[in-house]
């Protein structure tokens, strides 16, 4: 679960991560009202699941409150990314003197947490990692090891960090960092930039969070933070009904149950020479109650012209999907041609049970390529 | 021979008496598996359609000789029973469970890898090797005895390949379901290093998928240490990109982890990429006739 | 260090674990107001930091505030083998039903902590270790691995403890014991009998608690719980000034330099016929502070008759130690005889400037064994 | 050869810039030992009398070519350095420090070990190979060089062995310190099996005192698995029984731990056992002329 930028601070903060003051706003008063607050120059920052706001006109310095209004007014409904700007962050501004970059992941490639750490921070970090490798330093930690005071010293001395109450501030914030990551199961935390102000006092000036699903029963907290109006409304009502959905933008809607196998009927659709028009799994259901759940979200796109019903059972049995469509057409009134394939557990009961029934737009083909060609002829 | 588990497996079902332990462990035995006990806390002494059952992993060990364990606990519960098995002795530990926390899998691992254990998944569909042993969730009727190693990160999609490798009259090997969790319990290194030493493999299929970078590290190892042929499947190329925060994730592994790239990597050292499940089947096909 | 049993029991409680309600007394009126404020039957039990005290009379039932002062009055100035007894601890009496053994040690051969368990607990447990080895469970706990739920469960199935409700309790006790033993850097923690009353209540009714010494700094609460008082006057003499010293029976002082040289220095002394009367480390000290603070020590016990200085020099300089010796003797005046060996570093030179002053009761001598042959000729 | 330190050693220092690491640290250099080395953070880029410091171990390794680390940072920082060094590359770490809580040295121990590192202390003398190299606080005058392996938890007691050796014309291929902590990084096992290993070690002595078990162990061990000829000495006869809290410990040791014990569990594996300091070199000197 991505965190946006105000609430990775929260969680920094209560780790003892300095950050700036700051409140949300949703409205331009609300972003009026916090900078009167707040007092001095302030920041209006748009809170956005993506990154490049600042290209994209989504950060804006303000003076008081009037200026705040008319900036927050700017950048509401801001279609950053495909992502519209709802909230924003209203902090004091802060003045800098130097850029740095430090993160936390959890790399799964060396199976331990990574720290990067580089002087060299700002914007163009993965231009730093590609034309000076040496200025950004790597630490992977052991998880039985934990942190070690020692790690933070190899970051600082090792980036040439030479201000030795920057090295202190910083070797603080680095063992901070470290217990942020493990007491919230994070999957990434990045602070970029880190900066030092003309004061010397070092602070988070942004944040990247994202933290674990699968741990978010044991932080209730964070889990509160998932903003469910972010996500697309398609995808939310699929969710709502334990369906994995993501829309496209093509016109034959997909069904099948397994991410891989998904993917891979896309991929099939495509080269049939097809467009897919969503990404749906079923995952290990098959009754009734999924299909038509899933039959729903998916023809709720009206760019849907055919439907592609790509079922392998394991323990997913045929049959029971063969009677899930059956019974889901039934129940809802669909007029687009569905193709249907049937492999594995219980596959000839199932291809019987569809045969018998056969409605009209129900076109049962005997191998996957030979369906998404039938789906993509369909949808033409 | 075969991979991780044979006819020499002696498996322990932990969480036998819920309802997904129940069903799928008695359904690897019909397969033939030696399903030698079942482990609940509190519920040790009854048995489970003549399987007995047992409240610790050691007394599965002791008592029923147990040498490999398939994990059905819940998820909260699931780091417990893999550390109770590796500590009763047990030597292949394959966890069906998912949702297990990332970091708690985490310290899992770094426990158990070096103690060379066998750990296969969380969040996997189990070990095939057709004709010996099924340990998990593989529908085994799909697949035929053959001579073909396949590993993969996804579950269906390898009953798709394996079904389109059996239309075409081969058989495998072993078929490995490593999981798509952050950390994998065994990588398709790990898996394809076993592969090369198993006698009864001649080749080798590879499915992968979107996103990180193991397809990309195993195209190095396939090139560097094996003389096995391998041939991969990779899923995803109309797959919408995925959102990633941060810049962290892509300086690490430097990849972009799309299918496309992947496919470059495996094709640069010399692994050819089939485009379909079909395809995949036809290549191997074609190649194993092509040695025979 | 050891905890008296009220000690342990307040860090068993503050971890949770399930112990009686008690009031600490150091005179029979404090026990007969502890008594009174318990109310009901009360234990009096006498803390000394030595086992046996139930049959050396250390322990006994009290039926309200005048029996408590009773047997207070016969506890309270009691040797408990070699432990003269200050302080009582007065506790709600518990009904005993049933006695187990829990306890986590720090094994330092297998080098992890060891859990034992037993459900056959009470006084004889060496002998249950002994005679039914199989009915006392031991489980060493990976300290990466921690605590797992699991361990508690091999515990007590292991044990054959069979009543659902006890099981419950001692899983929990068990998980918070670790807990207790990590959080306090505890190098033994046992509860003998961990007691089942009558109504199922599963508590911990006596506490051996051992704490490592070297991570005291941690745990300062803990630091503060020593009782100078129970170490024999020499020897807390002889810790405030930083010498270690344990008194023993014989009529040769023993000075030396390491713990192993000077444990060597006592068998060489017995070899020769002699009785040591202590232990007395320098430590890699030497100089003449040092010295006249081990020999205040030293000549303190009036059974002293001879006085073996024992120094190999390596990091200690025999010169040094030479001149030590010297400004001691200026400082007080010591009218026993000292026997003096010095080897190792600058041993030459310390012989050389002991030679120049050579005052009466000094004897250098040129080996360890010859050194200790005249010392015991000396206190004959 | 000789164990653990030699010629080959290439030495930092952890804590050069203390009054105990430069004290020890020049003296080892006196001696002939490679001191390459220093580390203080903060104090990077100054040198003592010409030995470079650094921050960080890893600059001491990539910089210097440091191989072994001699630690002397006091108690609350030494679990650190013990970490950075073992992951800087170091595969030699010793310990001279004194008074680090046990837990804590467990925690390392756990860590360390299963690395293959060669971990000698905490609160140790260090290393001696005569002649070769000193890595520690052993006073290397004392000692001839020689054939004789010594290993030993006491300090002192350890020189005035080998001082009677030397008296009688023997010396020493190496002496280990390995201290006498709860948990120490090397025990009398580990150190016994470098010796038998190691070609220019023909005799051992092994010089223990009361408590725990290792002695007890060892002897086995000798019995087991050495073929050169051991001895030993025990010092502690006299000693005050200590006094110890509870039942476990004597539960887990099943051993007194006496010196008396001690002495009856060596020789019941046929190993001799000195009474005397001097009288272990007089034996040592026959059982030489024997084999001679």
């Amino acid at each position: 679960m991505d965190l946006y930028e105000y609430q990775g601070k929260e969680l920094f903060a209560r780790f003892g991560i300095p950050v700036s003051e700051g409140r949300l706003a949703t409205t331009a008063d609300e972003a009026a009202a916090a900078a009167e607050e707040l007092g001095g120059e302030v920041v209006v920052k748009a809170q956005v699941l993506t990154g490049g706001r600042g290209k994209a006109g989504g950060i804006k310095l303000a003076e008081g409150a009037d200026d705040a209004r008319a900036k927050a007014e700017q950048i509401l409904g801001l279609d950053i990314r495909g992502h519209v700007v709802r909230k924003l962050w209203i902090e004091r501004a802060s003045e800098i003197a130097k850029e740095y970059y430090l993160s936390l992941t959890f790399d799964r490639g060396a199976k331990k947490p990574l720290f990067m750490f580089t002087t060299q921070g700002g914007i163009d970090i993965e231009e730093v990692a590609e034309k000076h490798p040496d200025a950004l330093v790597r630490l992977h930690v052991d998880p039985f090891e934990g942190f070690q005071p020692w790690q933070g010293r190899r970051l600082i001395y090792g980036a040439g960090l030479a201000d030795p109450d920057e090295q202190k501030q910083i070797l603080t914030i680095v063992g901070k960092l470290y217990a942020a990551f493990v007491g919230t199961d994070a999957m990434l935390t990045e602070i970029n930039p880190l900066i030092v102000t003309p004061e010397g006092e070092v602070k988070a000036l942004d944040s990247k969070f994202t933290v674990d699903d699968a741990a978010l029963f044991r932080h209730p907290e964070i889990a509160e933070m998932r903003d469910l109006e972010a996500v697309p409304p398609e995808e939310r009502a699929a969710r709502e009904k334990d369906v994995t959905y993501v829309k496209l933008d093509g016109e034959v809607g997909i069904l099948g149950n397994g991410a891989g196998l998904v993917m891979s009927t896309l991929d099939v659709i495509a080269l049939a020479g097809g467009k897919p028009a969503n990404f749906c799994d079923l995952g290990g259901g098959g009754d009734a109650e999924g299909v038509v759940d899933a039959l729903e979200v998916i023809t709720a796109d009206p760019q849907v012209r055919s439907i592609f019903f790509n079922v392998f059972g394991g323990i997913t049995r045929c049959d029971e999907v063969a009677r899930g469509i059956l019974a889901a057409l039934e129940r809802m009134s669909i007029s687009h041609p569905i193709v249907v394939r049937l492999d594995g557990t219980n596959a000839e009961e199932g291809r019987r049970i569809l045969a018998e029934a056969s409605p009209d737009n129900l076109h049962v083909e005997p191998t996957m390529l030979d369906a998404a060609r039938r789906a993509v002829e369909l949808a033409a | 021979m075969a991979i991780i588990v044979d006819n020499d497996t002696r498996l322990v079902v932990q969480g036998l008496t819920g309802s997904e332990g129940r069903f799928h462990g008695l359904r690897n035995r019909s397969y033939g598996t030696n399903v030698v006990a079942g482990v609940t806390p509190g519920k040790g002494g009854q048995d489970v359609e003549g399987i007995p059952v047992f409240d610790t992993v050691a007394e599965a060990v002791e008592r029923a000789g147990a040498n490999t364990t398939l994990i059905f606990v819940p998820a909260r519960f699931a780091a417990d029973a893999v550390y109770e098995a590796v500590d009763s002795g047990i030597g292949t530990v394959i966890v069906i469970t998912e949702h297990i926390p990332a970091h708690e899998m985490l310290r899992v691992y770094t426990y158990v890898r070096p103690k060379g254990i066998t750990l296969v998944g969380p969040n996997c569909p189990g070990v095939l090797s057709p004709g010996k042993a099924n340990a998990g969730i593989i529908p085994a009727e799909v697949f035929a005895e053959g001579a073909i190693g396949l590993v993969s990160r996804s579950g269906t999609l390898t009953y798709q390949i394996g079904y389109e490798l059996a239309q075409l009259g081969l058989g495998n090997s072993s078929i490995v379901g490593i999981g798509g969790d952050p950390v994998p319990g065994s990588s398709f290194i790990d898996v394809l290093e076993r592969f090369q030493a198993d006698p009864e493999t001649e080749f080798v299929v590879m499915v992968g998928e979107i996103g990180g970078d193991e397809e990309e590290k195993a195209a190095e190892f396939i090139r560097d240490r094996m003389t096995k042929p391998v041939l991969a499947y990779i899923a995803g190329f109309t797959a919408p990109p995925g959102k990633t925060m941060g810049h962290a994730g892509a300086i690490i592994s430097g990849s972009s982890g799309t299918a496309q790239a992947k496919k470059e990597a495996l094709e640069a050292c010399g692994v050819r990429v089939g485009t379909t499940p079909t395809e995949v089947a036809e290549l191997v096909a074609d190649t194993v006739g092509t040695r025979a």
